[in-house]
């Protein structure tokens, strides 16, 4: 199973990366450009073949040590493998 | 005064900080390895700069989630001074002792120059040394020094005076001239609640000598002294 | 798919032409042949390949290295081995060496200059040497060309995010924007580390039967014939010529290092090389070769973090922060401890034998066998034809044009290769360890010997292309008395050198005759100077659809300073003190071929160099350091590029004081300010020390001119009007920082 | 329109990230962790309304500036804002 989770800044947290994006996709004369966030997406490759249980896992790793809940919101899909 | 300093794989400024203390207090600090569950006892912990683990995921995240860090939290709740200084900032605010979290420098570049700071609380055990206001010039070399929180935990933390230091222009100037990475209220130093533990961004212990250029480091490590002689 | 292509496992048939492809000329392919007696297997090949390039056997310039001067009352080790060994006193040494990575940091700016500055500091720590200061080399296409930006970007930030994770302080460097670097940058990176002069660790293995040893991070397919593409022209096919790109992880370094630190405490090292170009080929081989014993490898046991890779891919992958040791067994396990503590990989990959063979085995199968010595020993080693470089004309009378000599100034100042370089060192950790005495930006950094008070290094790295283009033999010359005299005006005695030469195709013989009277330069200023060359590194073929770069031997120098107490800085300390030239003729300044004054504002790239007397030079720059050590003079600046206006206005920038001078009684006033004569310093001494100065000048057999005096916040130079040190700032600062927001 | 980005190492390009992830998650003693990868996620808010038009946009801000096409690989999804 795989687990891809995104990790994104809270609301109202501060963004520099994402603002300096905008400011330079701003500069290439790119547009109609109402906002722009920048976050992480980690893949993990798990051994974990069942999805409750997968879920469960990453969620506990998000909570532990991926995110910092304090600022950071995550949201995790699962990808079965193929078999 | 008896110190120890944490040492996580990444850390590196750890020799810098041993050495001010050094000078300062006449003592080595002992070293102690990330993996150890047990912190001697001692009347100061640094957490000091460096990378740990690279910084990899955040600035401090997974050296907050070593196994020393259980005994630091004991020892931070019970009152043993606790400074963090840059990456030992990041661990701080990552472990929860202090509040907010620190993002990437506005201007994104990694950035290594002095920078003015205002003694905004000198009640503190980190700041009793320096005059109420004083201006004082510390060299910064971070990425992610810019200091973040929401408008809840800010109102707290200016309503309790815990911040200790803020980045100012040569004349004192709160402004955002003189903020050299974004920080919310110019915050480059602050304590948590109960004032035992610190973090701040600037190095102290690289301006402890006259020969590299000042000494207004010093004079936190002095104030450090003075309390736990 | 070619031939090349990694992810290829069946092997292809070993012929010339799968030769060529690996940068191995017919005759060279069949010197192989010659030498085992059969046709090469496809890891032989990769192998030979990996060995017989340019990059490591360094074919083409050989013969001319040997020239250099490589010994001196200092020197306990020159060039051989990772890094030279020169003696500091105290029973310490301080070990140094700079290192190109031109070619990956074109592709990949951040990522090749990260890995240039991870496999310096390497160099200087497998030796035992803890790094204690770097420096960096740059070299841009024109600021306007579209990709110059993005390069700058890249390669700082690299070089930044490696040194500063890893824990070095990076103190000085240089950046020259020209156009002939527009296809080819140079990124040269220069480290240096303390050690104790008994605990110095050599890549020569000794003892049979003994543990190879793999440490550090896994292997990858990363970089596989990067020391082939260093070996090679850019052409259009750039994109197949790059496979996966090295990434660095300074962090996997930093531990290395530590761990490596504690091995060799532990006594368990016998021989450690790094694994850089052509990672376990040439390490491996090299500490075979030179302990007269053969290595054999068995790569099913290599730390791999790529599935099924082939011995080919190992045997010339790049990946970074790996070591090869050989280690005292009865240690092994403690060793095996220090890694595992550090996270890192250890693994025994090998044995050492009697047999001088080099002998890789995977899957239980032998892929190469293959005489150790001789893929060193053997490797071609040629005398390219060469053309000297024909002397420029001097410029015609009336090739400069009278201009306003305040207006001039505030241009040369703000103009990108005299602009403030602020925004590229403040991105570097310059301030790490707590010994930067003199930070960037200065002539010298200074850097102080940890756990000494008084005693220090000095670090200057320097070189000026143009001149070297218009005479490469007076430019090798300059690039020497330059670095020397940088050293010498903070007060270091100068101890030894290291050279990155950067050079075009060395198969066109006017390119090799760049390289041949460069080295001759530099030999000549070196034995002069008694500033022997105790490390260096070469990197050729420079060059992009016939244009080659300005031919740049960069030289990197380390000096020694007793007394910090002694010594001496370009600020200038106090108004209504005298200023002096010193090593003048009677002029204040004649020379402007190749100058930058005629570059920039005559947009004119003409004459001949400035020529280097060495002789004079020696004796400026010795009454100079004399001077400092008793403190008969309160600022010290050398006059290098732009000449004595740049000079005094950098020492004004610096400090805030003023200045102002005479009317030079020279013919051109232009040439009086802007001209580059060489082995000069502007200087300051109060007023009470006037004649004791001349008196030593004059024993000295040294040229003094008395231009002017400090002043209050003003730069006036002669006639012209004045310019205020604001103005002069604001210009000075100002490039840099524009140029990379616009 | 809202434009999301994953951008992620090619393969066979070293992820230190991923692999000090790794590490720190094995000594939180997860387990069955068989690889890690770490890249980043990027939303741009977009004025344009057009699939096609949004999409191409999008790629040219990544082949302009937000991906270093050298070493990494991108994957647009289009979100349409709720109307
Ligand atoms: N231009 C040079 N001048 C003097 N010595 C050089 C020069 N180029 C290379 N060397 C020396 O040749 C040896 C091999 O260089 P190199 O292959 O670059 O080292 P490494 O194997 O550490 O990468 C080193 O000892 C180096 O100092
Ligand atoms: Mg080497």
């Amino acid at each position: 199973m795989k687990a891809r989770i995104l990790i994104t800044l809270k609301t109202g947290v501060l963004d520099p990366q994402g603002k300096a994006i905008q400011k330079a996709l701003g500069s290439l004369n790119f547009d109609g450009i109402d906002g722009v966030r920048q976050g992480k997406v980690i893949e993990i490759d798990l051994a974990e073949t069942n999805e409750v249980a997968a879920r469960k896992q990453v969620s506990d790793m998000c909570d532990k040590l991926l995110a910092n809940t304090v600022i950071e919101n995550y949201d995790i899909e699962l990808i079965p493998s193929a078999a | 005064m008896k110190s120890a300093i944490l040492v996580f794989p990444g850390t590196n400024r750890e020799r810098d900080a041993a050495d001010a203390i050094k000078l300062v207090s006449g003592k080595a600090p002992t070293m102690v390895w990330h993996q150890e569950t047990d912190i001697p006892d001692v009347d100061l912990i640094v957490v000091p700069g460096g990378f740990s683990y690279g910084d990899y995921l955040r600035a401090g995240a997974i050296a907050a989630r070593s196994p020393v860090i259980a005994d630091l939290m004991k020892k931070a709740k019970s009152g043993i001074t606790v400074l963090g200084i840059c990456n030992g900032f990041q661990i701080l605010t990552e472990t929860g002792l202090l509040p907010g979290s620190l993002a990437r420098n506005t201007g994104l570049d990694f950035l290594c120059h002095d920078v003015h700071m205002k003694v905004d609380n000198n009640q503190t055990r980190f700041s009793n040394k320096y005059a109420p206001g004083q201006i004082i010039r510390f060299p910064i070399a971070h990425h992610d020094g810019n200091y973040f929180a929401d408008p809840d935990t800010l109102k707290k933390i200016e309503d309790a005076g815990q911040v200790v230091f803020r980045y100012c222009t040569p004349n004192g100037d709160i402004s955002m001239q003189g903020n050299p990475n974004g920080s919310i209220n110019n915050i480059a130093g602050l304590t948590n609640s109960d004032g035992n533990v610190m973090g701040l961004m600037p190095h102290p212990e690289n301006l402890i000598d006259p020969l590299l250029g000042g000494t207004d480091g010093r004079i936190m490590f002095e104030s450090l002294i003075g309390r736990a002689a | 798919m070619s031939k090349l292509d990694p992810g290829n496992n069946s092997e292809p048939e070993v012929n010339a032409v799968l030769g060529a492809e690996h940068g191995l000329a017919p005759d060279e392919y069949q010197k192989i042949i010659d030498l085992i007696e059969r046709v090469p297997t496809f890891t032989e090949l990769g192998i030979f390949s990996a060995m017989w390039n340019e990059h490591c056997s360094y074919k083409s310039s050989k013969k001319w290295l040997k020239t250099l001067p490589t010994t001196g009352e200092c020197v306990i080790l020159g060039p051989g081995e990772n890094a030279g060994v020169v003696d500091i006193g105290d029973g310490q040494v301080v070990v140094f060496k700079m290192e190109s990575h031109n070619h990956p940091s074109y592709i990949e700016p951040f990522q090749g200059a990260a890995t240039g500055v991870g496999g310096i500091l390497r160099d200087v720590f497998t030796m035992g040497a803890r790094p204690i200061a770097t420096m960096n080399a740059l070299r841009f296409g024109e600021p306007g060309h579209p990709k110059t930006r993005h390069l700058v970007a890249g390669v700082v930030a690299g070089i930044g995010g490696y040194g500063n994770c890893f824990g070095v302080p990076t103190v000085g460097g240089e950046v020259n924007f020209h156009k002939r670097y527009n296809g080819n940058i140079l990124v040269n990176a220069f480290a240096a580390g303390l050690a104790d002069a008994d605990k110095i660790f050599l890549s020569e293995a000794k003892g049979v039967g003994l543990p190879v040893v793999y440490l550090g991070a896994k292997t990858g397919r990363d970089g596989i014939h990067g020391a082939t593409m260093a070996s090679a022209e850019f052409d259009e096919s750039i994109e197949e010529k790059r496979p996966t790109v090295q990434v660095g992880d300074p962090f996997t370094e930093k531990c290395l290092m530590e761990a490596c630190m504690e091995l060799m405490a532990s006594g368990a090292v016998i021989a450690i090389q790094d694994m850089g170009a052509a990672g376990l080929t040439c390490s491996a081989v090299e500490m075979g070769a030179k302990g007269n014993l053969g290595i054999r490898l068995d790569l099913d046991h290599v730390p791999c973090r790529e599935d099924a890779m082939t011995a080919y891919e190992m045997m010339l992958s790049e990946s970074q922060e790996r070591m090869l040791m050989v280690l005292d067994p009865a240690k092994e396990e403690e060793a095996r401890g220090i890694f595992e503590k550090w996270g890192l990989d250890f693994a025994i990959v090998g044995i050492t034998t009697d047999d001088l063979r080099f002998r890789v085995v995977r899957n239980g199968i032998e892929v190469a066998d293959l005489p150790i010595k001789e893929l060193g020993d053997e490797a071609p080693e040629y005398d390219r034809p060469w053309v000297a470089p024909t002397p420029k004309a001097p410029l015609e009378a009336g090739a400069i044009p009278d201009v306003d000599i305040a207006d001039a100034l505030l241009t040369l100042i703000g103009s990108p290769d005299l602009a403030s370089r602020r925004w590229v060192w403040e991105q570097y950790d310059h301030l790490i360890q707590g010994n930067t005495i003199v930070r960037p930006g200065s002539d010298a950094a200074i850097v102080r010997v940890t756990g000494h008070d008084k005693k220090a290094l000095a670090f200057s790295s320097d070189v000026t292309p143009r001149y070297c283009e218009a005479d490469p033999f007076e430019g090798g010359k300059q690039a020497v008395a330059e670095c020397w005299r940088n050293l010498t005006a903070s007060g270091a005695t100068p101890l030894a050198a290291s050279d990155n030469l950067n050079f075009g195709n060395p198969e066109k013989p006017e390119i090799m005759g760049q390289l041949v009277r460069a080295v001759e330069g530099i030999g000549e200023a070196c034995r002069a100077l008694n500033f022997p060359v105790v490390s260096g590194n070469v990197s050729l073929y420079n060059e992009t659809k016939d244009e080659p770069i300005l031919p740049t031997p960069t030289i990197a120098g380390v000096g020694l300073i007793e007394d910090l107490a002694n010594t001496a800085r370009m600020a200038f300390t106090a108004e209504d003190e005298i200023i002096v030239l010193v090593g003048a003729t009677d002029s204040w300044g004649t020379h402007l071929g190749q100058s930058i004054f005629l570059r920039e504002i005559c947009d004119l790239e003409d004459g001949p160099p400035p020529p280097v007397d060495l002789e004079q030079e020696l004796r400026t720059g010795n009454l100079v350091r004399g001077l400092i050590h008793d403190h008969l003079v309160t600022a010290v600046h050398d006059c290098s590029d732009g000449g004595l206006a740049i000079a005094l206005a950098e020492m004004a920038i610096a400090s805030g004081i003023g200045a102002s001078t005479n009317a030079p009684a020279d013919p051109s006033q232009v040439a009086a300010f802007f001209g580059e004569d060489q082995g000069r310093y502007v200087m300051t001494l109060r007023l009470e020390d006037r004649d004791a100065l001349w008196d030593r000048c004059e024993k000295a057999g040294v040229g003094i001119a008395e231009i002017g005096k400090t002043t209050a916040s003003e730069l006036k130079l002669g006639e012209a009007k004045p310019i205020s040190i604001e103005d002069l700032r604001d210009r000075h600062e100002a490039w840099f920082p524009q140029f990379m927001k616009s």
